[in-house]
């Protein structure tokens, strides 16, 4: 039997897509929708999540089981079916005050269980759905179009809180650069444990400062050429060396120590690509199959538990130790 | 005392100091010897030294309430005579420590003010000080049994080469227990056995725990009177259990395999029994297993159940009150999106923190209407310990079958209250997963319409079975859609799916009728049944009950047909406002009659409701009862 | 077109383009011509793209509501004709651009499934197929003006010397709003006017679009039959506004001071126009302030707006079904604190996200039982935007003088229509702190117990005035108790405040009763209220109405008296489950005999109601009618 | 007029106490009566918030103002109290499960306000009142006395999420060091922002791995005197300087990068005092000052709104601007 090949389309629905033009969420649709080709993923096998949000009707365009969550929720519902079946491929995507305004409880505390997971944060600093208010990543001062005052709250650092939060996987990506995004995407997704990753993406109808002219580089003067420089740079560009070989608590500290460093330069210089990857470690599932030996072989989602009506588990031994 | 084969004990203490695991002794002792038992909790929101007691029930016939009454009342502090003394009846013993006899209430500092006035003004009245003068003043129709649990420790300790008294003083709570079996005759090997079955392997603890029950039972049998209180048989089809391990063996016997949960009293034992038993032994000979999760926050627990139940898995979380509350959006989410999740919601006394170890059925109205937005739910109430097994079977297979979140509203007097109860018939059982299907072939829709509002439903990971899911309103497919027309059809289809829930359901699951023949009918949901079925016996079954079990969707027709043939309707439920008298009053035209309610946070005993109903059938005037009974 | 003082307006476009701008000028140039105003917005949940309409219905009597009779329909886009076409009036003028003669329905792709299938349905059944057919097909009975922005576009970018077209676009808009005045013959200055007070300090914009504006005008007036439609007066004494904006000028003339919110459609706008205003002049010439938080989420926001009032702020937060859900926790908490916090609650349609930018009355009774455990709390709902300045100022008044939160429930349809309403006379508003004292002399007792139920509060920081709050029960100092009898009569304390409001309250802030001296009686709460007093007065006033305030606690006995001398009562609301009717069943006992119920995220016109009450009149059997209108 | 001096027994209240005998608890609630006696702050100035858990009790025991809010919300209440009237002393106290579970999405978005108030965690590694579950400061694989299985979730630093989050002030002390926990919170109170303390609370009826005797250094030998040695030491005896003096982004950077490398110590060694301390920057009380110039002097708590039931702010401007 020669098995069919997925091609692109395989992974497009025709549901009609409303984000805005020009909006920085179409090069992260079309990244996953590459990466899932790529990698040959069967559409059934897949499920993303989303929360609420422009960013959270992802789902609804892309040909694979589409979660499409409540706001800032999208990482328990995906660990649920994560955890009750283990062999799907779950991807959870969501904005930026999804993820880490509302969403914050849960960013934390995911951090705690390394599940093998992907979670995408499409980062525009603003509100997009409900009409550019400022968002968790939107800096002190900065006032965007739709803003009657300058923000008036610091940014979080997503990068810097993931690490904190116990991610084991930390990138970051640009929504304009399809090809680096693809990649991350990939390697998030191939990451065995919880990755994280934050996709700077422009939205042009209400984050005026950030702006994909802005990250390309106006304004911004290469002192040496004197001609504007992009402000996205790539960390693998620099040789920087974002993998946990050994696992000691040394290097891990070291690891942490520069992947933070690097996540505080803004401004003239931002970095893309992978802050920090650490593969040692029981993932969540292990832990679980530590304690139920089948875990991943007859999950939550997939046992039997009854035969014609009857329920076959027996309650005897349990009875009698009560 | 005589051969009754009834007998209402209690025992108290500080919290943490073994209360509990004397009381559960008792309890198991006077369950393998053949006696039926009701056992009720009672303690503050606090882990050591406020005061906490356990009243058990036993007797050689079915028992399904406890009485405020007390035949035997175990002090093993000063605190304990103090506030539960004038519910003592004629007749009963005292056992007490000897030494407590020159306490006095000023001594105790765990008694709040209120109950301090309360108790100061009952010594005062009757010219009393001190422990001893309080008995005294009952001596002459009480027997006090003063026992010398020191001594009999030191002796002990001797006797085991123990030097560290201290290590032993939690044996005390042993030592009573023996006394109490040796003042009802009861053979001491009953104790031995209960003691075995409660600390399993720890066998030097047993081997201390025996010795020391062995002590105080001789000691008491050679120093006071001992006279036979129970006849008993043997009671093969038995267990004894609490109303967590009812309903967290119903979920192993479901199929549930995937639970959520953060701390919450009283519902976390639930979670905590599932996960000490998460490897599961199947019929078959193969191995099933639970996943328990404890998460971050109950937002988090009911949307991770959510995701488990759309994988595919039966999945479900337990809270109380506050965590319900925050579960409201979730709940909401589910219901639009057609996800069978089942959650336990043991309600406690609010509102908020309330009382958190405390009794009360406050959250019925709530359950119904929790949540955003108009969507198909079912709230069921279990009314003992027996039914909460079976309706949490239920509870699964509804959510599968019309797909809709159902929420099985239980309490804290259900919670923990220790019972023996007939052993599950696990071949009664049915599991019904409604329209799940393996394989799909064709174009898959997960909304699609139908007659009775239900579509076929497959698990994430199906070949061919793309779906999508949305708070938003939604297509047949589970894209989002704002047509007008199409919103009206899906409302409908959603919400169709309660007649046809309504009119699939036999009228035992939603409600039970005992009827004798009576003119009067007491209405109630969830653990009144059992102090009102005891109560109605003791007034030779003047009065049928009526058990709603359905909450939501409403029987309305049954319940009405029911109650067109009764006289009088008195509504008995354990909150303020009679909220099941709401929903009668709604949905059957019918305004009760009575309505006995109780919100101090103490379960309705069967001793007090017969009062209350006694005077009724007396001819009072009085249309709303408030109960206050309690400590 | 003759003088008959009344006109339908829709316009269309995609989201974003400006529909709003437009419709916003248009209504504020009628209003300038002294004329009264009614608008509706609807759009989707999307920010670009997406079909979006406005409603604008003018007269120079009040008008409370909008017809879904369209007597000018101005049309930038084919998606307008195509979905709006089947609702235009005989008579009516349809204004379009020229270029859009070819369009068809399958160029346009932001149509959905459903209202495709349906408009391609009554195309082929009239053999339609392009805008310019389907014109065609009412060219008989309809006037239609064809102009051409595009060319008017070009000119006047040649005269203003500006090279880039795409500049310019945004005033099409404008344009097609002076073509309507035109048609109408009202005066162009009225729109100048309205310009100005839009774009307020943007000069270049204001001359931009006054450009614009006199050149279709002049276009229109040129090339079509003008025939004045309208004689009206002056209206000194209206102003024109949105709900939200009525919520936070109410807030201002309360008092509020402390605001917080988490985004969330239709409530964020009150909190944005609030935080836009948020230096307060006082007629003594001092300044005030008004804090506007915008929170992580509304759990924060409730607790927030909590805090705030604990240390003495008028407080509050606004938000709409998800975020309330959200809420229930801390709404408890409030409850059992006895806090003064309001909470405004713009419904949207449910469940869940549902359709978030859309009608519906779906929270009622959510709003009435949200939260765990019994604590008193009042519900109260405005029928119109002139209502909900002063009953915002109620709110806080009912908060601080019961002590509890206070739910002031609105709907989207109140949120964003735009209408013109009496000027708000603070000469009749009154603030009632209840009993906030500043100085405190004695043993402060925070709930100290007292015949209604109230105690007095103070502010965090008054000396002598220290106090404890706590979830848990307490007792009058605020500390936790676990007393049963103490239990009691705290719950008794604050359950009572719940009597003590209703014995206080008018009968006009109960319920509003409009007797037209019928036998048949329309009941409602919030919204619908404006179209069933336009559906009466079309009808000769053979129906009164009740429109009902207060919702909890419910006033039982004034409405019970009021229904009692009515033969047929008719219930219309926005919901699924006539939500009003079963309260009116609980608390008066009464069954209403019709439920006009609507559920497809539209608002209920006043046409459709008058068909529909017109069916009732004739003897229409059917109790239950769906309204079904809308695009 | 001589004032009164405020005495300890001035902030007791009569409530019986009823933690646990033993419990860190205790040494908590005296070092803050402690702090309040030495500032003579004046009772009815102070609010203490707490949230729920055995920790939620504290503020029952002190006599300043007191509100035992719910379980993860402290922070919200104190915050909405303490911006209407930032004129009052604001302590927030709860328990890690309390404020770094349930509430970790409020810990995460305080920091983005540095509102001058301090928040104190009482962190003993278990969910004391409901009987001992893991907390989410209790590392993967203990196993306490209460727990089933061990833990399976890693752990969240608390030290190091303060840090990424916003805090400017941020601590640890140990509940039975007394002196140096009432300095601590002395300084946490003083701060110009938002302080915090992570407080090592032993909780002897639950938490029967980090006790009182394993600080106090029970199998932990020094290797020089072959004795056993406390395993809790002050960060101020080793010179360490948690100070940010000019406040430039290098600075911060580098006492960041410090502090997180701190507070990645334990078992063996660990340290206790300030990490971290800025008081560069405007607070959020002056970030409101600057939209509202009189906001400290006339906060929304005390403004007046009425003149004999009448409204005294006038909505004509507004009205005409609509
Ligand atoms: C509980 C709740 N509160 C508020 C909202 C309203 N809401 C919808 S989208 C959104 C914010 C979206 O911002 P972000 O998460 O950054 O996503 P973006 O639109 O920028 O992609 C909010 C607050 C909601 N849906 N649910
Ligand atoms: C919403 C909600 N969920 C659960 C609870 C139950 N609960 C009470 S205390 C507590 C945990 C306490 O742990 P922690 O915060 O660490 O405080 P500690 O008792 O250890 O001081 C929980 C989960 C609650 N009160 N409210
Ligand atoms: S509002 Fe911004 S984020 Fe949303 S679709 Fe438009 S451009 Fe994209
Ligand atoms: S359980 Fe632990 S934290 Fe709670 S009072 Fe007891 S010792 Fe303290
Ligand atoms: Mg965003
Ligand atoms: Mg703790």
């Amino acid at each position: 039997m020669v098995s069919k090949r997925f091609t692109i389309a395989d992974y497009k629905t025709s549901v009609h897509n409303d984000w805005c033009p020009g909006c920085g969420d179409f090069g992260i649709l079309n990244s996953i929708q590459m990466v899932l080709t790529e990698m040959q993923l069967p559409n059934h096998k897949v499920a993303i999540f989303s929360g609420i949000g422009c960013s959270g009707k992802t789902p609804h365009y892309i040909n694979v089981n589409g979660i499409h969550t409540l706001h800032g929720r999208v990482l328990p519902y995906a660990i649920g079916a994560k955890l009750a079946n283990p062999n799907l491929e779950v991807i959870a995507v969501g904005g930026d005050g999804d993820g880490l305004g509302i969403g914050a409880g849960h960013f934390v505390n995911i951090g705690r269980r390394n599940i093998d997971l992907t979670y995408i944060i499409f980062d525009n600093g603003v509100y997009g759905l409900t009409k550019g208010q400022a968002s968790p990543t939107l800096k002190l001062g900065i006032k965007t179009k739709s803003l009657p005052n300058p923000n008036i709250n610091q940014n979080i650092n997503p990068i810097a809180l993931a690490l904190v939060a116990g991610f084991t996987f930390i990138a970051r990506a640009y929504s304009y650069d399809i090809k680096h995004l693809k990649d991350v995407i990939r390697k998030a997704i191939e990451h065995k444990g919880l990755a994280f990753i934050d996709v700077l993406q422009p939205c042009p109808t209400y984050n005026d400062i950030y702006t994909r002219e802005w990250f390309a580089g106006e304004g911004n003067m290469d002192p040496t050429t004197m001609k504007e420089r992009s402000r996205v740079y790539k960390l693998e560009d620099e040789n920087y060396d974002p993998i946990v070989h050994e696992g000691s608590k040394e290097e891990i500290n070291l690891k942490m120590a520069q992947a933070i460093a690097k996540s505080n330069e803004w401004d003239n210089r931002i970095p893309i690509g992978v802050f920090y990857k650490n593969e040692h470690g029981y993932i969540y599932e292990e832990r679980i199959e530590s304690r139920i030996s089948d875990y991943k072989e007859n999950p939550p989602a997939l046992q039997k538990i009854e035969s014609n009506g009857i329920s076959i588990a027996s309650i005897k031994s349990i009875l009698q130790l009560l | 005392m005589n051969i009754i084969n009834e007998l209402s004990w209690v025992t108290g203490g500080p919290q943490g100091s073994g209360v509990d695991t004397s009381a559960n002794i008792f309890a198991r002792a006077c369950y393998l010897a053949g006696l039926h038992i009701y056992g009720k909790r009672e303690y503050h929101s606090n882990i050591k030294g406020e005061h906490s007691y356990f009243t058990i029930r036993v007797s050689n016939k079915t028992i399904r309430s406890h009485l405020d009454r007390i035949d035997m009342l175990v002090a093993l502090d000063a605190e304990t005579i103090f506030r539960h003394l004038s519910y003592v009846s004629k007749g009963a013993s005292i056992i007490y420590d000897s030494s407590l006899n020159d306490k006095r209430l000023e001594d105790i500092n765990t008694i709040g003010d209120v109950a301090r006035r309360r108790i100061e003004t009952f010594l005062k009245s009757k010219n009393k000080n001190s422990v001893k003068d309080m008995l005294d003043s009952v001596r002459d129709e009480c027997s006090i049994c003063s026992i010398p649990f020191n001594e009999l420790l030191s002796q002990l300790a001797a006797e085991r080469g123990e030097s560290m008294l201290s290590r032993l003083t939690r044996v005390t709570n042993i030592m009573s227990v023996a006394s109490s079996l040796a003042l009802l005759d009861l053979d001491v090997k009953y104790i031995h056995d209960a003691i075995k079955s409660i600390f399993k392997s720890k066998t030097n603890v047993i081997a201390l725990n025996i010795d020391a029950a062995n002590k105080a039972y001789n000691y008491t049998k050679a120093k006071y009177d001992i006279s036979k209180r129970f006849v008993s048989k043997s009671l093969d089809n038995l267990i004894l259990l609490q109303g967590t391990q009812a309903a967290a063996l119903g979920k192993i016997s479901a199929g549930c395999r995937f639970q959520t949960y953060y701390p919450i009293t009283p519902a976390t034992d639930e979670s905590e029994f599932l996960e000490s038993n998460q490897i599961i032994s199947n019929i078959d000979g193969t191995k099933g297993s639970l996943v328990v999760i404890q998460t971050e926050d109950e937002i988090s627990a009911i949307t991770m159940a959510t995701g488990a139940a759309i994988a595919g898995a039966r999945s479900s979380t337990s809270t109380s009150g506050p965590g319900f509350s925050l579960m409201a959006e979730g709940l909401s989410w589910a219901g639009m999106n057609e996800v069978p999740v089942v959650i336990t919601l043991y309600q406690r006394a609010g509102p908020s923190t309330g009382l958190p170890t405390r009794h009360e059925q406050g959250d019925l109205l709530f359950a119904i209407n929790a949540g955003h937005g108009e969507f198909p739910r079912a709230v069921i109430a279990s009314g003992d310990v027996e039914e909460i097994y079976y309706d949490t079977i239920r509870a699964f297979n509804y959510a599968e079958r019309y797909q809709m979140p159902v929420i099985h509203i239980l309490d804290k007097a259900l919670a923990n209250s220790l019972v023996t109860c007939k052993v599950y018939d696990t071949s009664k059982i049915k599991i019904d997963r409604g329209l799940l299907i393996d394989s799909v072939n064709g174009d898959y829709k997960r909304f699609r319409l139908s007659d009775d509002g239900i579509s076929t439903r497959v698990r994430l990971g199906t070949e061919n079975g793309i779906f999508w899911n949305t708070g938003d309103e939604h297509d047949e497919y589970g894209h989002i859609t704002e047509d007008p027309e199409m919103r009206d059809i899906m409302m409908e289809k959603r919400m169709k799916k309660l007649d046809t829930m309504l009119r699939d359901l036999s009228n035992e699951e939603k409600a039970i009728f005992y009827d004798n023949n009576s003119d009067k009918t007491i209405i109630t949901w969830g653990s009144p049944k059992g102090a009102i079925l005891d109560a109605i016996s003791m007034l030779d079954n003047t009065f049928n009950m009526l058990q709603i079990k359905l909450l939501q969707p409403f029987p309305s027709s049954y319940i009405s047909e029911v109650l067109s043939n009764t006289q009088m309707v008195i509504d008995v439920e354990m909150n303020y406002s009679a909220q099941l008298a709401k929903l009668i009053k709604l949905y059957t035209n019918k305004e009760v009659d009575y309505r006995i309610v109780k919100y101090n946070g103490r379960p309705i005993s069967a001793d007090e409701l017969y009062y209350a109903l006694s005077n009724i059938i007396n001819g009072s005037k009085e249309r709303r009862v408030v109960l206050r009974n309690g400590v």
